[in-house]
């Protein structure tokens, strides 16, 4: 297994600071994202769940050092130090402004809005070759030949080249976004809500794309997402966001028949079932998230759990292996009987 | 809204002081000397030391400096070079002067522009605006100094019905005020029929003329209230701008002002007065802006400073 | 820019004033070659004529032909409004782009010291830059510039504030692009349209300030002919010889009034929210009180000219 | 100290002149002065301090005139006139000079004028270096021999001595008054004997003078009293006069004046004053080292194309003589027989002149060059609003030498800045053609003989910028100054003259005339060369005043 690690995230922390007040002091930060730990494999799809507000967006970013971790490590598999020789782990948040840029090569970003991730003065050509410019890889006809490989690879025409954005409809943006992260074969693409501003009935087309993708380029994906549907089919191991914090990360089949945290389970009854004798009890979570400016004390799901008890008011839990990398953070695991929805 | 004022008046002490310490190093860098100037071309050189010994101006120039900035913040601007008068006191009846003349003029502008602007807008593209729009085209471009002088000729010289210079009485007002002011109208005229046509475009005027209000109401109720922010704002800025384009009317006018004050005591390196000046027109810019901000509130409720 | 000269050209008032425009530019640009007689020349036994078919604006109190010194006025008016123009251009959109986009203590200091710019009114800043620098061409244009800077910083500022938030720049970040790479592909494309209105309507401001300074005797100076400068001499001479005052005041009315309404014929073209649905919209409305739909002026050319 | 000598030639026609010289009014001798009103006046501009010792600015010299009475004034006729002195002796060495004080004078303030106060004023003038200071060579010490008389004790005979005294600065004010307000408020007050007192002054307004009761003249001033604007704009202060709204003022435009003469409501005057036009050329910067170079420039400019130009034919005069203007002692007529002006132009004779010199258009770009190749082509400092038509003299200069093949750059710059460059010692200064005007204020010749052309002048130590040397205009000036004789003083300032025309150290150009311009009804006010417009014995006729509809 270690020698297939792709990346391995330790104690990713990013925090913002809340200035207030004439002399801008900071008196207060969000910790959006607090301490998260995750390990992906060479070629896996990993989900990453949550709510809005959650921080599995910044936890993405600040895995591509997009917008840089306030604390932890990042590390990437990677061989541009290597010089032609096996890969190695390579810390990306210590990286210098020059590896970094090298590094954006193994690393790439699909975004959630197909509108505004495209510039749209540019053509879809222009798009496309961006990296490809900034890198300095290639001249004009090389550059475009990589394009239309590209463009074809996403299922779009070599006439649309010449095109601008808004001549499009938004599953074909989102493969340009796609083609775009593509540019340089790179290993980890760090997919954020790639379909989530789509219409159902292209969320489909695209994620299925994304598969043959994967399998043709070897690509490995985390896959980001609010509700637990979308990524149930894509993804082969799902970690779950509460405030900042991962609560429980399991196999996808495990997680869905077997969910062992309180908050995975109200996502759960949310995820809608192809079967309409199915009965279930949808569960409502009572409240808002709250602020991450100032969590609540014990475990911060505790103000909205239908389960919680004194204990989980007082004590934070702590993430506990389960057996079989099946992880949680629930002080009352083992006494619930948390419901999944059954292998379908 | 306190913070607004609290903070506003933070900057302008800041400003104020960046700009007394910024005006203090220029003076010295650029070339002319008071002592000279006052002694004139021909007077050998030691006459012109006498005077700098006199006056001060031989102290090394830190000392200058931290002696000038100490009294400023006691509230002392000090003396005018040359006449040897507290700053402050030339510089109040100044202020008021020039206070006068801008708000006068503004007031006409106002008033000109809000009533051409809203009937040029409500005849959108007809010849009534059309004429509108030419005769403020005409009164941006003709400086003031041409409109002054003629103005002058007509009025004052040929037909006798007003002075020109001095501001004694009412009568005194007309021609600069109205020099001043019909060059800020022929601005002003042009921004309101902007606004106005802008608002007259937003679908809350459809709504109110399909509920059968008259033209009138929907023009000067509907129309001109929701213009009134982007008014505002142009207002204010307009004010600021009078009154600092007051010096080239103060000039021909012969009025008493703070801009001709300014300039004299630039040309005349009387660093003091200029300093007062400059630090006095700073606070009015900056309480003009504080006003504007709080007027807005009263505009547009939707906007707060909390 | 096939599309927008499309449109532009749709704009009658907008293309009979850039034309005017354009030619007060060429007579700008040919004036050596154009002027009747030379500008410099004096004839003292031919001071002060009346207009002639000889002289079409007259001569000045040195015989100097005042058509041509008009000609070339055009030339040195155009120079440092031009450079002017450019200085603030130049200077402003760099500085408003870099603190916008990087934010931070120096965006802070940018920002007080534009703000303190702003508190000087124009005419004062020119003055006090102008004797500094000297009554010259060089000191004029740098007054000039220097007194819309602080407007082109933050036009610059405000719009790279806006478009560093979006999307697409952070996918040049991730892509590897640093700062100056996303300023001059993804940033300045979205100013050059507020950049180019505000320049247009800057241009006129110049021809005035610069009279204005000319008045005050800190101008361009003479023998150089500019527009506000000849236009205080002949104010000199208003009653003695008013016909002097009939060639800069014409020159400076065409040139002010075209490049006024340019701006503002630009500004319904290129500004995004003018054209579509807004046009639709207001077409619909406007053409039902018999009116064509073209010439909006929205709130947001209020803007820009209350800037000034 | 003995003999009672009368050496000035000039000094019996101050003598008889001094009993009517403020009662007689210039025009109207056949009306009755009235008494009453408030003239208004308005002038360009006073702008620096009221304090007689620290300013030489024209606009607080006719601030003073009003309330600040010298020992001696130049009249009209250029003729010194004794005004608070009554007469004076020189002694035997010619280093005592005592003057004799009108008695029953006191200042405005109460306390008396006398010896001690005049010995006073000047004995603190020298202690403080007041400015005037120069025009006072070799003053030791002043004292009050009696109640009535002054003694000047001089190192050297001095020449100039009286004459300067009648310079504005040197007005005597009170004591009591310095001592009481010191110089800070001396700058905005002015106490002395004058028939007006200073009332009022707000700064860059107006100053306000109101009749002097006790003024040791019983029947003046007629006035009440004089409203003294400051109105910086030329031709709002033309029009306000022609509107009636101030009844008189100065420094009209020339192209205005024909106009302003054919209203019979307005009387104007112009009057040739002392203030020459020039072009400084620095010696220290080739080839203005070259007397030839410098000659052939002063043909080069065809003055009376000038006079013409810019001040539209009336408002100048061609130079007749370097330096002084008539009404100056010892100006002679210099002009050649059948010549308008002394270098008359001959743009013909000056570029042959060149080309003996060894400049000549070697290239053919129009421009000359000298033997080693370089060009001809200067840059011409100037500024603006110094002196009237000072930038549009500049630009004919360019246009005449240009002519000649000489280019020149103007560079116009603003006048404290101006200033500061030609104030600058020979190693410093970077000027090589600067446009400027002398006056002789003292309207003697020894201050430009001393100040302008003397090799011991040279800036910073006089007014030389030209870094001069002559070693004959020196010996002729330094005879001058000390020869109490008139008659051979005369004799050394022709020479004097004579000899600047053949060494020509700046170009010579004319001379400008002052405007008054009042309205009709005033009458008995007066224009001084010396650019000083007393209203001291002006009257109003209210009748007339009334006629012509103005109410105030």
């Amino acid at each position: 297994m270690t020698e297939d690690v792709l990346l391995e995230v330790r104690g990713l922390r990013k925090s913002f600071p809340i200035r207030k007040g004439l002399l801008r002091r900071v008196t207060a930060e969000v910790k959006a994202v607090d301490g998260v730990d995750l390990t992906i494999a060479r070629g896996e799809t990993v989900g990453l769940v949550g709510e809005s507000g959650c921080g599995k967006t910044t936890a993405g970013r600040s895995i591509l050092h997009l917008t840089p971790p306030t604390g932890g490590s990042v590390k990437l598999r990677t061989a541009i130090h290597a010089n032609g020789g096996p890969a190695e782990m390579f810390d990306v948040t210590t990286a210098s402004p020059k590896e970094l840029k090298l590094l954006r090569r193994d690393m790439q970003i699909i975004f959630q809005d197909p509108y505004s991730s495209l510039d749209p003065r540019m053509t879809v050509g222009e798009l496309i070759a961006e990296p490809l410019i900034v890198q300095g890889i290639g001249n004009r006809s090389e550059r475009l030949d990589r394009v239309r490989e590209l463009l074809k690879a996403v299922g779009l025409g070599p006439d649309h080249i010449g095109r601008h954005p808004h001549e499009f409809s938004g599953g074909q943006r989102q493969r340009i976004g796609i083609a775009r992260a593509l540019t340089f074969n790179p290993n980890l693409i760090i997919a954020d809500e790639p379909v989530s501003a789509l219409d159902v009935s292209v969320q489909a087309q695209v994620i299925n794309l994304m598969q043959d993708l994967q399998s043709e380029f070897g690509l490995t994906y985390l896959f980001i997402a609010h509700d637990l549907s979308v990524v149930r089919h894509i993804s082969r191991r799902v970690a779950v966001m509460y405030l900042g914090r991962i609560v429980e990360f399991a196999d996808t089949a495990t997680l869905f028949a077997n969910p062992r945290h309180p908050y995975t389970e109200a996502l759960m009854s949310a995820v809608p079932v192809a079967d309409p004798d199915f009965q279930r009890a949808r569960i409502r979570l009572q409240g808002d998230v709250p602020s991450p400016i100032s969590p609540p004390p014990g475990c911060p799901f505790h103000p909205r759990c239908p389960y919680a008890t004194a204990v989980c008011k007082a004590e934070v839990p702590v993430l506990r292996d389960f057996g079989n990398s099946h992880q949680a953070s629930c002080h009352r695991t083992e006494e619930l009987s948390l419901r999944g929805v059954g292998a379908d | 809204m306190l913070r607004l004022i609290v903070s506003r008046l933070i900057f302008m002490v800041l400003a104020a002081f960046l700009l007394l310490s910024f005006l203090f190093a220029l003076f010295h860098l650029i070339p002319g000397d008071p002592a000279q100037l006052m002694a004139g071309d021909n007077a050998p050189e030691h006459l012109v030391q006498s005077i700098r010994a006199a006056y001060g101006f031989d102290q090394p120039l830190t000392t200058q400096y931290f002696n000038y900035m100490g009294k400023v913040l006691q509230g002392d601007f000090g003396l005018s070079n040359y006449s040897r008068q507290p700053v402050l006191d030339i510089v109040f009846p100044r202020i008021v002067n020039t206070a006068a003349l801008a708000g006068c003029a503004m007031l006409l502008a106002m008033t000109t522009s809000l009533i051409l602007g809203s009937f040029s807008a409500m005849f959108w593209n007809r010849p009534l605006d059309k004429g509108v729009t030419v005769v403020s085209l005409i009164g941006i471009c003709t400086p003031v100094f041409v409109t002054g002088i003629i103005g002058i000729y007509v009025f004052a010289v040929w037909l006798r019905w007003l002075p020109i210079g001095g501001m004694s009485t009412w009568k005194h007002f007309v021609l600069p005020v109205a020099t001043l002011g019909a060059y800020q109208a022929a601005i002003f005229t042009r921004m309101v029929r902007s606004c106005m046509v802008d608002a007259l475009s937003r679908d809350f005027i459809t709504t109110a003329r399909a509920k059968g209000a008259p033209e009138r109401t929907v023009v000067f109720h509907h129309a001109l209230r929701n213009a009134l922010l982007p008014i505002i704002t142009l207002f204010g800025l307009g004010l600021g701008h009078t009154l600092g384009g007051s010096v080239v009317t103060e000039t021909i006018f012969n009025w008493p002002g703070l801009g001709r004050l300014m300039v004299d005591a630039i040309l005349s390196r009387d660093l003091p007065v200029l300093q007062g000046s400059i630090f006095f027109f700073a606070i009015i810019f900056i309480l003009v802006n504080l006003i504007v901000d709080i007027l807005y509130t009263w505009a547009d409720p939707r906007i707060s400073y909390d | 820019m096939r599309n927008f000269l499309r449109q532009f050209s749709r704009d009658r008032v907008g293309v009979v004033f850039g034309l005017i425009l354009i030619a007060i530019y060429i007579v700008a640009i040919t004036a050596q070659w154009i002027v009747p007689s030379d500008p410099y020349k004096t004839q003292l036994s031919q001071g002060m004529r009346p207009p002639s078919w000889e002289h079409w604006f007259g001569t000045d109190q040195f015989g100097r032909d005042m058509l041509s010194r008009v000609i070339l006025a055009t030339q040195v008016t155009a120079k440092i409004t031009t450079s002017a123009l450019l200085f603030a251009v130049l200077l402003g959109v760099p500085i408003g782009m870099i603190v916008g986009y990087h934010g931070g203590w120096l965006d802070e200091i940018i920002m007080r010291i534009t703000d303190i710019m702003l508190i000087f009114p124009i005419i004062m800043l020119a003055i006090v830059i102008v004797v500094i620098a000297g009554p010259s061409e060089r000191g004029v244009v740098i007054a000039l510039g220097m007194s819309q800077l602080p407007q082109f910083i933050r036009i610059a500022r405000g719009v790279t504030l806006s478009v560093k938030q979006e999307l697409y720049v952070e996918a040049a970040i991730a892509a590897g692009a640093g700062w100056p790479f996303i300023l001059r592909r993804h940033i300045w494309p979205n100013i050059s349209t507020p950049v180019i209105v505000q320049a247009t309507l800057t241009l006129p401001v110049f021809v005035l300030n610069a009279s204005a300074l000319s008045y005050l005797g800190l101008g361009v100076q003479p023998p150089t002919p500019e527009w506000g400068q000849m236009l205080n001499e002949a104010k000199e001479l208003l009653i003695a010889a008013p016909y002097l005052i009939i060639g800069p005041s014409v020159a400076l009315f065409l040139f002010v009034i075209s490049a006024n309404l340019l701006g503002d014929s630009l500004q319904e073209t290129l500004n995004p929210k003018t054209k579509g649905q807004r046009m639709k919209r207001e077409f619909q409305k406007f053409s039902r009180r018999g009116l064509k739909p073209g010439k909006m002026r929205v709130e947001r050319a209020a803007r820009a000219e209350i800037q000034r | 100290m003995t003999t009672h000598k009368k050496r000035v030639a000039r000094g019996v026609a101050y003598m008889a002149a001094a009993a009517t010289i403020n009662a007689a009014p210039l025009f109207a001798q056949d009306m009755e002065p009235q008494y009453g009103g408030e003239l208004i006046y308005a002038q360009s501009g006073e702008k620096f301090s009221l304090f007689p010792g620290r300013n030489t600015d024209n606009g607080a010299q006719d601030i003073w005139l009003n309330a600040c009475e010298n020992l001696f004034e130049i009249n009209e006729d250029s003729e010194l006139v004794p005004v608070l002195a009554e007469s004076w002796e020189v002694s035997d060495d010619e280093k005592t000079v005592t003057i004799k004080l009108r008695e029953g004078v006191a200042f405005h303030d109460g306390t008396p004028f006398n010896g001690e106060a005049v010995a006073f004023v000047f004995n603190e003038a020298k202690e403080k270096e007041f400015i005037y200071m120069s025009l006072l060579e070799g003053f030791d010490y002043a004292d009050a021999p009696s109640e009535n008389e002054v003694a000047f004790h001089l190192a050297a005979p001095f020449a100039a001595l009286l004459p300067n005294l009648a310079y504005k600065p040197l007005c005597i004010f009170s004591p009591t008054a310095y001592q009481e307000m010191g110089e800070e408020g001396m700058a905005t007050k002015i106490v002395g004997t004058g028939p007006f007192t200073h009332e009022e002054y707000v700064k860059g307004e107006y100053n306000l003078f109101v009749k002097n009761e006790n003024y040791w003249q019983d029947e003046l001033p007629y006035l009440d009293s004089i409203r003294m604007l400051v109105v910086p704009d030329p031709a709002t202060r033309t029009a306000m006069l022609e509107s009636g709204e101030i009844d008189r003022t100065v420094q009209i435009s020339d192209f205005d004046l024909p106009r302003l003469e054919a209203n019979p409501e307005l009387t104007v005057r112009t009057m040739a004053s002392t203030r020459q036009f020039y072009v400084v050329l620095n010696h220290m910067k080739a080839p203005f080292d070259n007397q030839d170079v410098r000659l052939a420039l002063n043909y080069a400019i065809d003055k009376a194309g000038i006079v013409q130009s810019v001040f539209a034919g009336t408002g100048a005069t061609v130079p007749m003589a370097p330096t002084l203007s008539p009404g100056v002692y010892g100006y002679t007529d210099m002009r050649k027989d059948g010549e308008d002006s002394i270098f008359q132009y001959d743009a013909d004779k000056a570029r042959s002149m060149l080309t003996d010199a060894g400049f000549e258009d070697r290239n053919g770009d129009g421009t000359i060059e000298g033997e080693d190749g370089t060009e001809l082509s200067f840059k011409l400092w100037t500024r603006r609003g110094g002196t009237k038509g000072d930038y549009q003299v500049a630009q004919l200069l360019q246009a005449f030498l240009g002519e000649i093949g000489i280019g020149i750059d103007l560079e116009v710059m603003e006048g404290a800045a101006f200033s500061a460059a030609v104030s600058q010692p020979p190693e410093d200064a970077k000027y090589e053609m600067a446009l400027l005007s002398w006056g002789i204020p003292t309207a003697d010749p020894d201050e430009p003989m001393m100040y302008f052309t003397h090799t011991k002048a040279w800036k910073p130590k006089g007014a030389n910028r030209m870094f001069f040397s002559s070693s004959e205009i020196d010996r002729l000036a330094d005879l001058a100054h000390t020869t109490t004789d008139q008659e051979k003083r005369k004799e050394y300032v022709v020479a004097w003259m004579a000899q600047l025309l053949e060494e020509a150290p700046v170009i010579y150009l004319p001379t400008i005339h002052l405007t008054l311009g009042s309205r009709s009804y005033v009458h008995g006010d007066r224009i001084l060369a010396t650019d000083n417009y007393p209203a001291v014995s002006a009257w109003i006729d209210q009748e007339e005043k009334a006629r012509q509809g103005i109410k105030r």
